[in-house]
């Protein structure tokens, strides 16, 4: 392993960590993921439009809005393609005190509409 | 891949570190109950002489958790047979098997704790002598709590036997399970015991 | 303790990046992280402010009702039409953008450039109709300090030019008005992400420069590109959250 | 990954190491310096300066509360028409404390603090050339000090400073006439706040990704020192942190600028009426304000402890006890950090839930705290300890992190917090925990890193001065005022003798006055020593404490990218002092030893699985083994 990359001072260096790939990852991925967002939205719609508002509609559209992010992060961002830790590293931070912080502070918005 | 390294890197390691770390868990759980049964007895003892304890039929719920929890045990059991065996393409499914029945022995304990609010019996009562029901709810939400391990621990579990890294020769994973869910189910059966007969 | 002087390769034993991602690519995930945050910040500051007006007097108002104009057609209710185009447009633009940073693995620096052009005009039409649907929410009478909703005309620019008590609004539009944060939240939020959508465009139209000028080419490799590209991407992906909690729930 | 691409690489090091820097001019070398030695002094130098303005606030309050009646001619002449016959404005006052507050928590304790030994000690003791972005570095200093500039600039206000805490609550904040210092000096705080949010996301961003990313050959993350663990949970701490903040004054600024409501509702101002916004709820910011809040509170703390630890263990000449306990303990205060917040918010009237909920969680984090504490006193255990200046205050810090860290779990009661809350309880609490506390471990790491940043040495004998008096006048301040607290003594009262009830803490506040005093004027000789020995002090020796982490091997003389060779790689942990087998009693990580080869360890074998063979995926496998069950499929 080089330690190339350790050396910030040397002006125009290659990380040895980019090498740029010769074959083609193939774009029909990509165009997958586009198409299956796309689709995934119309389904939102669909949602909105057949059933009335309510505590199972909006948590299925957060589930959808999960399932987007999660191809967006994944597949667009190639976060499904990086190690394992850093892949945990991103994910596990934001899932567990966004959630965390998201959890209590919908509590104290009902709990302010009470009294 | 060869047979050989297989045979080299991996010994049995049956009585491994964790093993006793699940033991010593198991030793500290149970004193936990011990305490709660010990508090129950002087309560007891206290309310019987002020005629202030009130005698209630346990929840039907509980003997059907009972039950279910046997027929779990019977599933782990078979499960950490297989991986003895080395039957490994069939632990994924028992255990999954065991975890749903976990899973179902929460609602019935749902439904047990629902049972005794529709009888007018909560965690918290204003007569003194409801009591009685107060331990009731505690010591089964402490059971319900180390439930909640268990089945985390069959979960990670079932993804290590999917792995297909439970097997013959590395069963202290799938060891520490069944102990812990044996323990869990023998448990349960004690404290209904108890709490019926005491 | 050893005795012997090792030093270990394995992953995490330093003298190389654990994860196989040069430091600049680490960076802008970990940027990207914080500025998760920020954003959450936003969306759970405007869920408690929801949620604290549920069974409250002046109910949340359906996003369908509020949001269904789509230029050119005046006067037709064309529910969530206009915002699922943007939408897609910014998904759009998300997958050319990855199609850019693809064509970066493969250094074909014409296709590059290519890609990201589309990239940059699906931003800028991005941009384009937010500013459409501000104007058009504006026009009905959203404001960042009051909600003007159901007023006529006259109110509203008598409203606006009294900077006139909420109650007072009431009598002259003889309706209550709506919750005044679904207005001044939806400016703050979807202007918040719009700013970084301009950014966004801004820092692509800048490396689709270096790009054109064979900057990367002669680096050997386009890593700026995929930077860039994580920002972009997480632009979208914060949209589909605005989208979800301000358009749909 | 093998022995050949390891040796192969020292031709690009040896090729920088002789490439001729030619010498960069005055600006490019001591202002806009991307070098990360030469931020880290300026971090250091604006932290000070920043620090005796924060203390002579401090002194300027403290004069008001123990005297509140009498005048004093000083104080008009230093403060002009905010002392107007001599007795400060009850406004001034309150603005006094909110920018103490602010100037300590953010600017002293945060970047100074943080600032200074990251950038001094994460490319040092991980062993790179430099920050992974050093123009970002720079950066950050920069957005630091224009933050201080912004807000020391609102001192120049007609109305003055903001002055409704350093939390900045609204309404207090929100409404542009609620007091004089809610108007232009709140927003000033409010700027300064977010370039001061910029700098720490630029420096912290870039303290996360050299840890990770520019370790050295060997230093794997188990042979890390504890003062870069530290840092390294610090800056992610901030890193997730700090934008929330960014959330909440954005919030603020529109509410106070733009005229909606997030945090105001349609409450009755006293003469004015009711207000015409509708909607908001204050105590959402509270809530946000404090998810930064709290982590803060340990972004301050964290890196005082990592210093500790190293002080400590070199100074006791013996291996930190249990290391690994010592980053498990840190890794779940950071994750605790974040789930507590609103223990600073029980009696504000929110969702009892929470309450409890935030009881509970808040109280866990004394078992960490508790690991670290006995890890501390067990390292000191039989140590052949070396008491120098830095020394004292590490075991100074652990003094103060005991004696404030137990009132913590007073405060954490939801029930005795209806009590204690908003008394000077809370203020000696955390004036021993975060603020003495974590300005030992600051002034541990000055003593302690003066050589490697000056090439020279403090003066001991001034040092220990410096420690005993600033020890003994902290806790003839702080103590006192829990039994204030006890007995219901607001914070942030102007007048006490107003009110008769507190006749009798009279002496007391003029004890700790006085005693405060004591403590500013500890300061001055330390500020005496500091610049004296960058100057004159005696010259440093290359490794003059002994100590086994890789900045000592660099040489004293500051050089661009730190080593004039190759880096050297790492072969031990960071801890190995008194090793038996050794004629010395320490044992630095770079150092290969008895003349034995390096050895390059290469990868394990990856563990064979037992059924490697099989390619099927665990879903794939999952799904099967139903199959199987049921004996549809044979194995």
């Amino acid at each position: 392993m080089s330690n190339e990359q350790n050396n910030p001072l040397s002006g125009e260096y290659i990380p040895e960590t980019f090498i740029p790939h010769t074959e083609s990852h193939g774009t029909k991925k990509l165009w997958r993921t586009f198409w299956i967002l796309s689709f995934i939205t119309i389904i939102d719609f669909v949602i909105y439009f057949t059933f009335g508002p309510s505590m199972a509609r909006n948590i299925t559209f957060v589930a959808i809005g999960i399932v987007k992010a999660i191809l967006i992060v994944g597949i667009f961002m190639h976060l499904g393609d990086e190690a394992k830790f850093l892949r945990w590293m991103i994910v596990l931070p934001a899932a567990i005190f966004l959630s965390y912080l998201a959890w209590l502070l919908l509590l104290e918005g009902s709990f302010v509409s009470t009294y | 891949m060869s047979s050989s390294t297989i045979q080299n890197n991996t010994t049995p390691k049956e009585f491994s570190p964790k093993t006793v770390i699940i033991w010593l868990l198991i030793v500290a759980s149970t004193m936990l109950f011990l305490a709660f049964c010990s508090a129950y007895f002087v309560h007891q003892g206290d309310g019987l002489r002020n005629n202030a304890w009130l005698k209630f039929d346990l929840p039907f719920e509980f003997w059907l958790s009972a039950g279910i929890v046997l027929i779990s045990s019977f599933f782990m059991q078979m499960a950490y047979r297989a991986a003895q065996k080395d039957d490994i393409y069939k632990i994924p499914s028992l255990l999954t098997i065991t975890l749903i029945c976990g899973i179902a022995f929460c609602i019935s304990q749902f439904y047990g704790w629902l049972n005794l609010m529709d009888r007018g019996l909560f965690l918290s009562n204003k007569e003194p002598a409801e009591i009685s029901a107060s331990f009731v709810y505690v010591i089964s939400a402490a059971h319900f709590a180390h439930i909640i391990g268990g089945l985390i621990l069959l979960t990670v579990g079932i993804a290590r036997a999917s792995k297909l890294q439970i097997h013959k020769k590395n069963l202290v994973f799938i060891n520490i399970c069944k102990t812990y869910w044996h323990f869990l189910g023998i448990l349960w059966i004690l404290l209904l015991l108890f709490l019926y007969f005491a | 303790m050893s005795n012997s002087a090792t030093v270990s390769t394995k992953t995490w034993a330093g003298g190389r990046s654990p994860f196989n991602v040069s430091y600049g690519k680490l960076m802008m995930w970990v940027f990207l992280l914080s500025d998760a945050f920020t954003f959450s910040s936003l969306l759970v500051g405007y869920g408690a402010i929801r949620f604290s007006y549920s069974g409250s007097a002046t109910p949340w108002p359906e996003p369908s009702t509020v949001f269904n104009h789509f230029p050119f057609a005046h006067g037709i209710n064309l529910p969530l039409l206009f915002v699922s185009l943007m939408t897609f447009i910014l998904i759009f633009s998300s997958v050319t953008m990855v199609l850019a940073v693809e064509a970066g693995h493969r250094n074909s620096k014409a296709e590059v450039a290519k890609y990201m052009v589309y990239t940059i005009l699906g931003g800028a039409a991005f941009l384009s109709c937010q500013a459409w649907e501000w104007t058009q929410f504006i026009h009905e009478g959203g404001r960042l300090d009051s909600n003007l909703f159901n007023f006529t005309n006259e109110a509203k620019i008598k409203a606006d030019h009294l900077k006139l008590f909420d109650h007072v609004h009431w009598e002259l539009a003889d309706k209550q008005p709506g919750p005044v944060p679904f207005a001044s939240l939806f400016f703050i939020v979807t202007g918040f992400h719009g700013f970084h959508v301009l950014s966004g465009v801004v820092i692509n139209i800048v490396i689709w420069l270096n790009v054109v000028r064979g900057t990367y080419e002669r680096r050997g490799h386009y890593e700026m590109v995929e930077k860039v590209g994580l920002y972009w991407h997480f632009v979208d992906l914060v949209w589909v959250f605005v989208f979800t909690f301000y358009y749909l729930i | 990954m093998s022995t050949e691409t390891l040796t192969a690489t020292h031709t690009h090091q040896d090729e920088h190491a002789h490439h001729e820097h030619h010498e960069p001019s005055f600006i490019r070398k001591y202002v806009f310096s991307t070098d990360h030695k030469m931020i880290s002094k300026q971090f250091l130098i604006t932290g000070i300066i920043m620090g005796c303005l924060g203390m002579l606030m401090s002194l300027l309050f403290r004069i008001q509360l123990a005297w509140p009646d009498e005048s004093f001619g000083f104080l008009e002449s230093l403060l002009g028409k905010w002392a107007k016959g001599g007795k400060i404005d009850p406004n001034y006052y309150m603005a006094l404390v909110t920018i103490h507050g602010t100037i300590m928590v953010f600017y002293v304790l945060t970047a100074g603090l943080s600032g200074t030994f990251s950038n001094l000690l994460i490319p040092l003791q991980v062993g790179a050339r430099d920050m992974a972005s050093p123009f970002m570095n720079m950066l950050s200093y920069w957005f630091f000090f224009a933050s201080s500039v912004v807000l020391l600039s609102s001192f120049a206000v007609e109305t003055g400073p903001a002055s409704s805490g350093w939390t900045v609550y609204p309404p207090l904040s929100a409404l542009q006439k609620a007091m004089p210092g809610s108007g232009l000096g709140t927003t000033l705080w409010l700027v300064a706040i977010i370039l001061f949010i910029v700098s720490a996301l630029l420096g912290g961003i870039n303290y996360i990704v050299t840890v990770l990313n520019m370790r050295t050959k060997g230093m794997s993350m188990n042979r890390l020192p504890l003062t870069i663990w530290a840092f390294l949970l610090t800056a992610c701490l901030g890193l997730l942190s700090f934008p929330v903040l960014l959330g909440a004054g954005l919030f603020l600024i529109f509410d106070r600028s733009f005229g909606t409501s997030f945090y105001l509702s349609d409450i009755y101002l006293n003469g004015i009426g009711a207000m015409t916004n509708s909607g908001g709820s204050p105590i959402m910011y509270q809530h946000l304000f404090w998810f930064l809040g709290h982590p803060e509170v340990y972004i301050i703390l964290l890196p005082a402890l990592g210093i500790t630890s190293e002080v400590i263990a070199t100074n006791a000449r013996k291996p930190i006890f249990g290391y690994s306990a010592m980053v498990i303990s840190l890794l779940s205060i950071a994750v605790l950090s974040f789930i507590v917040w609103g223990h600073h918010m029980f009696i504000t009237g929110m969702n009892p839930f929470l309450g409890t909920v935030f009881m509970y969680v808040t109280l866990i984090i004394a078992v960490p705290s508790a690991v670290k504490t006995f890890n501390y006193l067990a390292t000191l255990w039989k140590g052949n300890i070396r008491f120098t200046p830095a020394m004292m205050f590490a075991i100074g810090l652990v003094s103060f992190f005991i004696s404030g860290g137990l009132t913590g779990i007073y405060l954490g009661n939801a029930a005795l917090d209806v009590q204690l809350h908003d008394s000077y309880f809370v203020v000696a609490h955390f004036h021993l925990v975060m603020g003495s506390a974590a300005i030992f471990g600051m002034f541990s790491g000055i003593y302690h890193w003066f050589p490697k940043m000056f090439g020279r040495m403090m003066n001991n004998t001034l040092g220990s001065i410096h420690f005993w008096l600033t020890f003994a006048s902290a806790y003839m301040v702080f103590f006192p005022m829990h039994f204030m607290g006890l007995a219901g003594v607001p914070r942030r009262y102007y007048q006490f003798s107003l009110i008769p009830e507190f006749g009798i803490w009279m002496n007391v506040n003029i004890f700790i006055t006085v005693s405060a005093f004591l403590g500013g004027a500890a300061q001055l000789l330390f500020l005496y020593n500091f610049f004296r020995s960058i100057f004159k002090g005696k010259p440093a020796t290359q490794n003059p404490w002994e100590s086994n982490t890789l900045e000592w091997s660099a040489p004293i003389k500051h050089l661009h990218g730190n080593w004039p060779g190759d880096i050297p790689a790492v072969y031990r942990g960071p801890h190995e002092y008194s090793r038996p087998d050794r004629d010395l009693d320490y044992f630095p990580q770079h150092e290969v030893g008895n003349g034995e080869p390096v050895h390059y360890e290469a990868p394990a074998e990856t563990q064979k699985t037992y059924a490697s063979d099989n390619k099927d995926s665990a879903t794939k496998v999952f799904f099967s083994s139903f199959a199987h069950l049921f004996l549809l499929k044979k194995a």
